[in-house]
C-alpha cells in the first residue's frame, strides 16, 4: 500500500529503488540526524558549556563548517548566473540538484549559526539594530536573504512533482514562479556575490590578528574578493561531486558526460585565477602587510602543528594541481581525473577556511601566549553531523520524488534504445 | 479568486487583526491592585504634600523613591480623616508595623542606570515630565506586567503616550538635547 | 453549510496573513528577547541606601583597617582605609572578599552545642591527675586567648597550647636596609601589606628560596637552595661552619656565600627573617610592649608548646580554629590524646579543619558576624588593639568559643573585650586613630565610652613606641633534618600557607587565571613527566591523597611546592617529603 | 552616535601600569570581581573559561636560574582609541566607544553572543559567560547595586568601573556641578592594588599622574605596532620586560606564563 502511494509520487519514466530499499538507505541518516539534534539540544537548553570552545577558541567547528559548505553552495548561484543570465544552456541538467545542494548547504548553516550563539532569543536585533561597518552584519543580511530566494527556487521543483501538479492551482503557481526565476537568479547572484566576500571580510578585517588581517580596496580585504573567487570556482566542483556521486549510489546515469566535463572545466578555469591572486595576496602580506604590523610572518609557521607546509597543501597541492586537472581535456575526459581534481579543488577551499578560522586562533598574538589546541565536543561534532545527514536526506528525498536530473528520462530511453530497441515503443 | 475562497480568507484576516488588536493586549499582562488605594491628590490638596515631601532625596542626593511605612506613620499613627482606605491602610500596616509592598510603575529593568539628581537637581525637570499627573490622581491605577519580560507596562508604553518610560522616550529626549553618547551613559 | 479542506487553507492563511498586522508577532519576539535580561538565575542585586561603615580585618595577624561599602547594613565592597597609620589603605586579596565569609559554601552552621558541653564537663571530671584539659588556640594573643589562659588556670589540670608567637617581639623594617630572608614569604602574607610596601624603598630584599615563590621573583635577590638547606647556609653566613660546607648542602656556590655574607657586612642593618641561627642587627628586631590587660586577668595560665605536652595525656581538648591560623599537622595533636575515649571539641566554621578528626565541630560566627580583637602584627614596633567589628549578623545557633570556654571551666567573664578596652583607656598609654574623620588623638583626652565606642565604629588604639626599644631577638622553628632516603619519596616539600578560606570569588586568582596555587593542588617542574592541571595522587610516610598538579617553571627539579590546605598539611611535617604519581 | 552633539570636554580615561611594582598578588582581580558583580568560577571552568575582567599573567625572561627573571603583567581591557577592533565587527552595536571618556563600553543585553569582537581582541580581554551566573546560597546579599549582572551566553569585560563612574556623576550632579565636565573617581582594581602599582586619570589633562607618566620613556603599551591605540600604558625599568609589548617570538622562552 505504502509502496502504491510512494510509485504515484515518483516522475515518470525514471526508476526508483523500492521503497523498503529506499527507507533502508536513509534510515542510518535519520538515526544520525535525531542525535545531532538531540547534541544541537543540549547546547541551546545547557548552553555552550556543552562545547570546547573558549574564550580563547571563541569559534570553533561550527564556524569552520559554516564558512565551508557556504563556500560549496556557492554552486548554486554560480550555476543559475551561468544558466540565466549568462545563457549556458548546458547547465540546465544540473540547475535543479544545484539549487537543492544550495538550499541544504545555507539552511544547513543558518541552523548551526542559530546554536553557536549565545543567546539565539536576540538574533533579530541585527536586523533591528544593525551595525553597518560589521562584516557579520553584511553577512547576517545577505544570507537570510539569498535563503529566501533558495526556498523560492525550490518551490517550482517540489511543485513539479508528478503528484503535486495534479493540484491546477500549483502549477498555475509555479508557472509564475518560472517566469521570476531570471530575476531571482539574478537577486541571487548579487547577494551571492556579497555575502560570499563579506564571508571573507570577516577575518580579512581583524586588525587585531595580523594573520588573518589584509589590506585591500575601500572597506573590503583582499580575502573579500578571494573567498567570492574561491567560492564560484569550488561551487561547479562541488556539483560535479554531488551528479557523479548520485550517479555511482542511485547505478543510473543522470546527466550527459559533455555536462560533468563543462562544469570541470568552468571550475578549473576559475581556480587558476584564484590560485594566481590567492598567490599574489600571500606575497603582498607576508613581505607587507604582516611585518606592518609587527608581525614578521615566519613566526606564524613555527607554531606546530602549523608549519608552512599548510601554504603549499592550500594553494598548491589543492589549488594548482586541481586547476591543471580540470583544465587538460585529455584528464578531463576521464571521469577519475575529473573528479579527483574537483574533489581537491573543495578540499583546498576547506582548507583555506580552516585556516583561516581555525589556525588564526590558535596562533598567540601576546609575547606572553601560549599556542592553543582545541578539539571539538562530542556535542560539536554531533551538531556538525545532523548537518551533514540534514544534506542527504533532504537530497535524498527530492532526488527521488521531484525532476532534478531533466536529461535522466531521455538517457534512460537511449540506454534502452541501445540494448533492446524493440521495447522503446512500449514507453 | 473565486468567492468560494476570498471569504474564508478574509474572515481569517479578520479574526487575526481582531486577536491581535484587541485579545493579545489584554493577555499579555498581568495585573496586580497596588497594597492601599492611596490618593496622590487628597494628599497634595489636603496635606498640602508636594512630591519631594515623600519621595525624598537621600543627603548623598540619591533618590529614595516611595517612601518607607515609618515616614507614613508620622502622620498616620491614628487616624487623621474617615476614608475606608486609611483605616484599612493603618490596620493593615501601620498597627502591625508592616511594610506595604507597593508596585512601582516607573521602576526601570535592572540594566538603567537612572539618576533623579541628574534630571531633577540638574536639568530642573518636572516630576510630571516623566511621571504624569500622578500627583494629581485620586486613585492608583492597577500595576500591570509583562507576562514573558517581566517588566511594568510604563516602561512599555509607546513613545510619546503619559507615563511612557520606554528607552525611545529616553533618547527622543536625550537627542533632543545632543546628551546621548554611548551605551553606558545610561546602562548599567 | 459543510467546508471544505481547502475553505480551511485559505482561513489558516487568511489569518497568517492578518496576524502579521497586529503587534501580537513583533511583541511576542521582543519580549522573549526582554525576558533573557533577566531569566531565571540571574539575581537581582538589592537596592537602598548606600552606607559606609568601617572595622578592622581579622583574617590574619596583620588586622588591616576595612571600609565596608554597603547597602543599608549589608556590606557589599571592601576596602582599605586610606591614610592609616599603619595598614595604609591596602588589602590583600583575601581581605577584600572577607565579607564573602558568612556564605562559604559547606559552611558549618549547627552542631551539638548541648551534648558538647556535657561531655566537656564529663572529661573534666573524669580527668585523672596525669592527665590534662587543654585549649589549643590557633590565633594566640587575642583577647580571648587571655580568657582561654584564665580559663585553663581555674581548671585543676588545665593546658593553654598555642603556637609559639612571641607578641613581645616586633620586626622594624624602616630601620634596615637588607632584608636576609629564609623562605619568609616577606612581600606575600607576612607582616601588614601597606607597611611592607610603604617600607619596600627603603631595605633590599635577598630572598633564600628553594622555590620561585612570588616574594623570590620581587626580591632584589633570589637565592636558590635545596630545601632543608637554609640553617647551613645562615650557620655558614654566621662563620659557624665553613663556606664550603654550606656550598655542598645549599647547591650554592662558595663565592656565591661569600659574596653574601660580604653583602651583609657592608649593607647594614640587616634583618634576617626565617633563621635564629643568624643575628639580625640590633634595632632592626625591637621588644614591644605588651596591650595593656586588667590586672585580675593576669593570674593565667602561661602558653605550652604541644611538643612538651606527654604522649597520651589529653582527655578533654578544646580547639579554637574560629580565625584561620596556624595549623598543625593532626598526627601531632592526635598523639598527645589519651587513650581512652577522648573529648575533641572544635569550633570552626567549615569541615575543612580538624573538625574532620573532632568528636564535635560546633559551629561559630565569623568575620564580620563576631566581634573580636587582633593583636599586633609582627612588624608594628608599637602594641596595638584593633576590634573586628562586626557588620552583619551571626546565623542563629552559632556558639562563642571563648564564653563555651569559660563556662566549662566554671570561669564567670563579662564582656572581655569592652574591659580589655577600659584597661588599654586607664594606662593612658598611645593613641586613638578613627577611621571616618583619619584623626589621631591621644587616649588621654577621650572618655573610657567614647574610647569604646571609636573602636566599635572603626578606630584603632595604637601604642607609643616603648621609650628605649630595647633589642630582642626573633625565634623560628628550625626546619627539621631530612628523615627519609631520596630514593623512597624523591621530592622535597616546601608548603605555601595560601590564606584561603575557600571563600567562592577567589576562583578568580586559583582556578580561572592560575595565578597562585589554588588550595589543594602541588606545583612540580615540567619535567616532572606529569601533564599539568591532571589529577594525581600526593604520598608521604604519613599518608596519601589526591591533588591537582601544576607545572611551574619556578619549581626546581626534586622539589614539590604544596598548597597548604589542612588535608594536605596534615601529611606534611616539617621537613618531610613526598611523591607524586598520576592518579 | 549623534553628531550635534553638546559641546563636552571629552576625556580619555587611561591607566599607567607599574609592572615592577606589582607583585601578582590577585588584588586586583578580585576586587574588580567584587565590584563588578562577576560570579565566582562554574567547577567547570578553567583559565580558558573563566571570567577575569582583569588577569595578572606571570611572565618570564625565558632564561635558566640564575639569570631567569619574572614579571606580573595585569592585563584588562586595553580600550583601544583607534580603529577599535572590537567595536567595528559587533554585529548590532552591543559595543561602542564613548566620545565623553574614551571607555570602549559593551551592553550584555544587547550582545547576543557570536563572540566575533573576542576573535577580534588581539589583547584577551573579552571574556564570554559560558555558564549561568551562579553564587552561593546567600552570597547575592553582597552583589553590588550599581552593576547589572549579565547572564548565559553573552560577553562581556572591563568598562573601567563603569558603575564607580555612574556614581561620581550623580555625585556631581547632586551637587550642582555642570555635566560637561568629567567626573573623578577611581575604579576598583585601582583602588585595590596594594602596592599602588596602578595609576587612573584622563589623559588628556595634562596635569593628570597618567599623562605624565604614560609620556616617559619607560613607559609602552601592548602590540603598539597594531596602531590600536590603548589606553593602557605599562611602565617598567627593565628593558626585558619592555620587550613584552612586542609580537610573540617562537622558542624565546619555554614555558610561558600559566595563564
Amino acid at each position: 500500500m505504502a509502496n502504491q502511494v510512494d510509485k504515484q509520487f515518483i516522475a515518470r519514466g525514471v526508476s526508483r529503488c523500492s521503497a523498503p530499499r529506499f527507507l533502508l538507505w536513509i534510515a542510518p541518516w535519520a538515526a544520525l540526524l535525531v542525535f545531532g539534534l538531540y547534541a544541537a539540544a543540549l547546547c541551546l537548553i545547557k548552553g555552550l558549556n556543552q562545547t570546547n570552545m573558549d574564550n580563547r577558541f571563541a569559534f570553533g567547528l561550527w564556524i569552520f563548517l559554516d564558512l565551508t559548505v557556504i563556500a560549496l553552495g556557492a554552486g548554486a548561484f554560480f550555476t543559475g548566473f551561468l544558466l540565466y543570465i549568462l545563457k549556458v544552456d548546458e547547465l540546465r541538467s544540473v540547475i535543479n540538484s544545484a539549487v537543492v545542494i544550495g538550499l541544504v548547504c545555507y539552511s544547513g548553516a543558518v541552523c548551526v549559526l542559530a546554536v553557536d550563539v549565545g543567546q539565539p532569543l536576540r538574533a533579530w536585533f541585527t536586523f533591528w539594530y544593525p551595525n553597518v561597518h560589521s562584516m557579520l552584519t553584511e553577512v547576517t543580511f545577505c544570507i537570510s536573504c539569498y535563503l529566501t530566494v533558495l526556498a523560492i527556487e525550490y518551490v517550482p521543483i517540489v511543485l513539479r512533482n508528478r503528484k503535486l501538479r495534479l493540484v491546477p492551482s500549483f502549477l498555475v503557481f509555479e508557472f509564475e514562479l518560472h517566469k521570476l526565476i531570471y530575476v531571482l537568479a539574478g537577486v541571487g547572484t548579487f547577494l551571492s556575490f556579497f555575502h560570499q566576500g563579506s564571508l571573507g571580510g570577516l577575518y580579512g578585517v581583524l586588525r587585531g590578528r595580523p594573520f588573518a588581517f589584509r589590506e585591500g580596496l575601500a572597506v573590503w580585504p583582499s580575502t573579500f574578493f578571494l573567498f567570492i573567487l574561491s567560492a564560484t570556482a569550488v561551487g561547479p566542483s562541488f556539483i560535479l561531486l554531488t551528479t557523479w556521486l548520485a550517479q555511482k549510489i542511485s547505478r543510473k546515469r543522470l546527466v550527459r558526460p559533455e555536462v560533468l566535463q563543462l562544469l570541470g572545466r568552468i571550475s578549473g578555469t576559475l581556480l587558476a585565477v584564484y590560485v594566481l591572486a590567492k598567490s599574489i595576496d600571500t606575497l603582498v602580506w607576508i613581505n607587507r602587510t604582516s611585518p606592518e604590523t609587527g608581525f614578521p610572518a615566519w613566526q606564524y609557521y613555527s607554531w606546530k602543528p602549523f608549519g608552512s607546509w599548510i601554504l603549499v597543501a592550500e594553494i598548491g597541492v589543492c589549488g594548482l594541481l586541481p586547476a591543471l586537472m580540470l583544465l587538460a581535456p585529455k584528464l578531463r575526459r576521464h571521469t577519475g581525473w575529473l573528479v579527483t581534481g574537483a574533489f581537491l579543488a573543495c578540499l583546498g577551499v576547506a582548507l583555506n577556511r580552516f585556516v583561516l578560522t581555525v589556525q588564526t586562533l590558535a596562533l598567540p598574538t601576546l609575547s606572553f601566549d601560549r599556542f592553543l589546541r582545541y578539539t571539538p565536543s562530542w556535542q560539536e561534532t554531533g551538531t556538525f553531523l545532523a548537518v551533514v545527514a540534514y544534506g542527504v536526506l533532504v537530497y535524498s528525498f527530492s532526488f527521488r520524488y521531484f525532476q532534478l536530473f531533466p536529461q535522466e528520462r531521455d538517457l534512460k530511453l537511449d540506454a534502452l534504445e541501445a540494448e533492446e530497441p524493440e521495447l522503446v515503443g512500449r514507453y | 479568486m473565486t468567492p468560494g475562497r476570498t471569504i474564508p480568507f478574509l474572515a481569517g484576516v479578520a479574526v487575526a487583526l481582531g486577536a491581535g488588536w484587541l485579545a493579545f493586549p489584554r493577555v499579555i499582562y498581568r495585573s496586580r491592585p497596588e497594597p492601599v488605594n492611596f490618593s496622590h491628590k487628597i494628599h497634595a490638596d489636603k496635606a498640602g504634600a508636594k512630591c519631594e515631601d515623600c519621595h525624598a532625596f537621600r543627603d548623598d542626593g540619591t533618590f529614595a523613591g516611595l517612601p518607607t511605612l515609618d515616614k507614613c506613620a508620622g502622620c498616620h499613627a491614628a487616624p487623621m480623616g474617615t476614608t475606608a482606605a486609611e483605616k484599612s491602610f493603618i490596620d493593615n500596616y501601620v498597627t502591625p508595623n508592616r511594610e506595604p509592598q507597593w508596585a512601582a510603575y516607573a521602576r526601570q529593568p535592572e540594566n538603567v542606570s537612572f539618576s533623579h539628581a541628574a534630571h531633577v537637581k540638574r536639568a530642573k525637570m518636572a516630576c510630571q515630565t516623566c511621571h504624569g499627573n500622578t500627583g494629581a490622581s485620586d486613585t492608583l491605577r492597577p500595576y500591570q506586567i509583562d507576562r514573558i519580560s517581566g517588566y511594568s507596562r510604563d516602561i512599555w508604553k509607546t513613545p510619546g503616550t503619559p507615563h511612557g518610560m520606554k528607552m525611545a522616550d529616553c533618547v527622543a529626549c536625550h537627542r533632543g538635547q545632543g546628551l546621548e553618547h554611548s551605551c553606558l551613559d545610561c546602562h548599567k | 453549510m459543510n467546508t471544505t479542506r481547502r475553505q480551511v487553507l485559505m482561513f489558516a492563511g487568511g489569518s497568517a496573513v492578518g496576524v502579521l498586522f497586529t503587534p501580537a508577532p513583533w511583541r511576542l519576539i521582543t519580549d522573549t528577547a526582554l525576558w533573557s535580561e533577566n531569566w531565571p538565575g540571574i539575581p537581582a542585586p538589592a537596592r537602598g541606601e548606600i552606607r559606609t561603615r568601617f572595622t578592622n580585618c581579622p583574617l590574619c595577624t596583620a588586622g588591616c583597617a576595612v571600609r565596608a561599602r554597603c547597602v543599608g547594613d549589608q556590606p557589599v565592597e571592601l576596602a582599605g582605609v586610606g591614610g592609616h597609620p599603619f595598614s595604609r589603605g591596602a588589602l590583600c586579596p583575601f581581605g577584600i572578599v572577607g565579607h564573602h565569609l558568612p556564605y562559604l559554601p559547606g559552611r558549618v552552621k549547627e552542631g551539638p552545642v548541648k551534648e558538647a558541653a556535657a561531655a566537656a564537663a564529663d572529661g573534666i571530671a573524669k580527668c585523672r591527675s596525669s592527665e590534662f584539659v587543654a585549649t589549643l588556640d590557633l590565633r594566640p594573643g587575642r583577647t580571648a586567648s587571655w580568657t582561654y589562659r584564665r580559663a585553663m588556670k581555674a581548671i585543676k589540670n588545665g593546658r593553654y597550647v598555642a603556637p609559639s608567637v612571641d607578641t613581645q617581639v616586633a620586626v622594624d623594617l624602616s630601620k634596615a636596609r637588607t632584608v636576609l630572608s629564609f623562605g619568609v614569604p616577606v612581600l606575600d602574607g607576612w607582616g601588614t601589606p601597606g607597611n611592607v610596601n610603604s617600607a619596600r624603598a627603603g631595605f633590599r630584599l635577598i630572598q633564600i628560596d628553594p622555590v620561585e615563590s612570588r616574594t623570590a621573583s620581587m626580591a632584589d635577590r633570589w637565592l636558590r637552595v635545596r630545601p632543608g638547606s637554609e640553617d647551613a647556609l645562615a650557620e655558614a653566613l654566621a662563620g659557624q661552619i665553613p663556606h664550603a660546607a654550606a656550598a655542598d648542602a645549599s647547591g650554592l656556590t662558595v663565592s656565591e656565600i661569600a659574596a653574601l655574607s660580604k653583602e651583609l657586612e657592608q649593607n647594614g642593618p640587616v634583618l634576617v627573617l626565617g633563621s635564629s641561627q643568624l643575628e639580625s642587627t640590633a634595632g632592626t628586631v625591637v621588644a614591644r610592649r605588651e596591650t595593656p590587660v586588667p590586672d585580675e586577668w593576669k593570674k593565667a595560665a602561661p602558653a605550652t608548646a604541644l611538643a612538651s605536652l606527654p604522649d597520651r595525656s589529653v582527655r578533654v581538648l578544646l580547639i579554637d580554629e574560629s580565625m584561620p591560623g596556624g595549623y598543625l599537622p593532626w598526627n601531632a595533636i592526635a598523639r598527645k590524646l589519651v587513650a581512652d575515649n577522648p573529648v575533641v571539641v572544635t569550633f570552626a566554621c567549615s569541615r575543612e579543619g580538624y573538625a574532620r578528626h573532632a568528636n564535635y565541630a560546633l559551629p561559630v560566627g565569623v568575620y564580620p558576624e563576631v566581634a573580636g580583637d587582633i593583636p599586633a602584627s609582627i612588624d608594628s614596633v608599637a602594641a596595638a588593639f584593633r576590634i573586628a567589628a562586626p557588620l552583619v549578623s551571626p546565623p542563629h545557633g552559632t556558639v562563642n568559643p571563648e564564653a563555651f570556654i569559660a563556662a566549662a571551666a566554671g570561669l564567670s567573664i563579662g564582656d572581655t573585650l569592652r574591659e580589655r578596652a577600659d584597661a588599654i583607656h586607664k594606662s593612658g598609654r598611645g593613641t586613638l586613630f578613627t577611621y571616618a574623620d583619619r584623626k589621631s588623638q591621644a587616649v588621654k583626652i577621650v572618655t573610657a565610652d567614647d574610647f569604646w565606642k571609636a573602636l566599635n565604629a572603626g578606630g584603632c588604639w595604637i601604642d607609643e613606641p616603648a621609650a628605649k626599644a630595647s633589642a630582642a631577638r626573633l625565634t623560628f622553628a628550625a626546619p627539621a633534618q631530612q628523615q627519609v632516603e631520596e630514593s623512597e619519596l624523591p621530592l622535597a616539600i616546601v608548603v605555601t600557607r595560601e590564606l584561603a578560606p575557600g571563600l567562592p570569588l577567589l576562583s578568580k586568582v586559583y582556578q580561572e587565571s592560575n595565578l597562585r596555587l589554588a588550595p589543594g593542588r602541588v606545583a612540580l617542574n615540567p619535567a616532572c613527566g606529569l601533564e599539568d592541571g591532571s589529577p594525581a595522587v600526593f604520598e608521604t610516610l604519613l599518608g596519601k591523597c589526591s591533588v591537582g598538579v601544576t607545572l611551574d617553571s619556578g619549581i626546581p627539579p626534586g622539589v614539590v611546592q604544596v598548597s597548604g590546605t589542612p588535608a594536605l598539611l596534615d601529611l606534611c611535617g616539617d621537613g618531610a617529603r613526598a611523591k607524586v604519581v598520576r592518579a | 552616535m549623534t553628531s550635534a552633539n553638546k559641546p563636552i570636554r571629552s576625556a580619555r580615561y587611561g591607566m599607567t601600569i607599574d609592572v615592577d611594582r606589582c607583585s601578582g598578588c590577585g588584588a586586583c582581580i578580585v576586587a574588580c570581581a567584587v565590584e563588578n558583580n562577576v560570579p565566582p568560577a562554574h567547577e567547570g571552568a578553567t583559565d580558558r573559561k573563566g571570567l577575569t575582567w582583569i588577569r595578572v599573567y606571570k611572565v618570564d625572561n625565558g632564561a635558566e636560574y640564575p639569570d631567569r627573571r619574572t614579571a606580573f603583567v595585569p592585563v584588562m581591557c586595553q580600550h583601544c582609541g583607534n580603529e577599535t577592533p572590537c567595536v567595528h565587527v559587533c554585529p548590532q552595536q552591543a559595543v561602542d566607544i564613548d566620545p565623553a571618556t574614551g571607555v570602549v563600553g559593551e551592553m550584555p543585553q544587547r550582545c547576543l553572543g557570536c563572540r566575533y569582537c573576542m576573535a577580534a581582541c588581539p589583547y584577551h580581554a573579552r571574556y564570554f559567560n559560558w555558564w549561568d551566573p551562579a553564587w552561593p546560597a546567600g552570597m547575592e546579599k553582597t552583589l553590588n547595586p550599581g552593576v547589572t549582572p549579565r547572564m548565559r551566553g553573552v560577553v562581556e569585560k572591563c568598562n573601567l568601573c563603569h558603575g564607580r563612574w555612574h556614581a561620581a556623576k550623580e555625585a556631581a550632579a547632586a551637587a550642582g556641578k555642570p555635566d560637561t565636565e568629567p567626573v573623578e573617581y577611581t575604579p576598583a582594581c585601582v583602588e585595590a592594588c596594594p602596592a599602588g602599582a596602578i595609576h587612573f586619570g584622563d589623559l588628556n589633562d595634562p596635569a593628570s599622574v597618567v599623562a605624565k607618566e604614560a609620556a616617559e620613556t619607560e613607559s609602552f603599551r601592548l602590540l603598539e605596532k597594531l596602531n590600536t591605540q590603548p589606553k593602557i600604558y605599562y611602565r617598567s625599568r627593565n628593558s626585558w620586560v619592555r620587550q613584552i609589548a612586542a609580537a610573540p617570538r617562537p622558542g624565546a622562552g619555554k614555558e610561558k606564563n600559566r595563564g
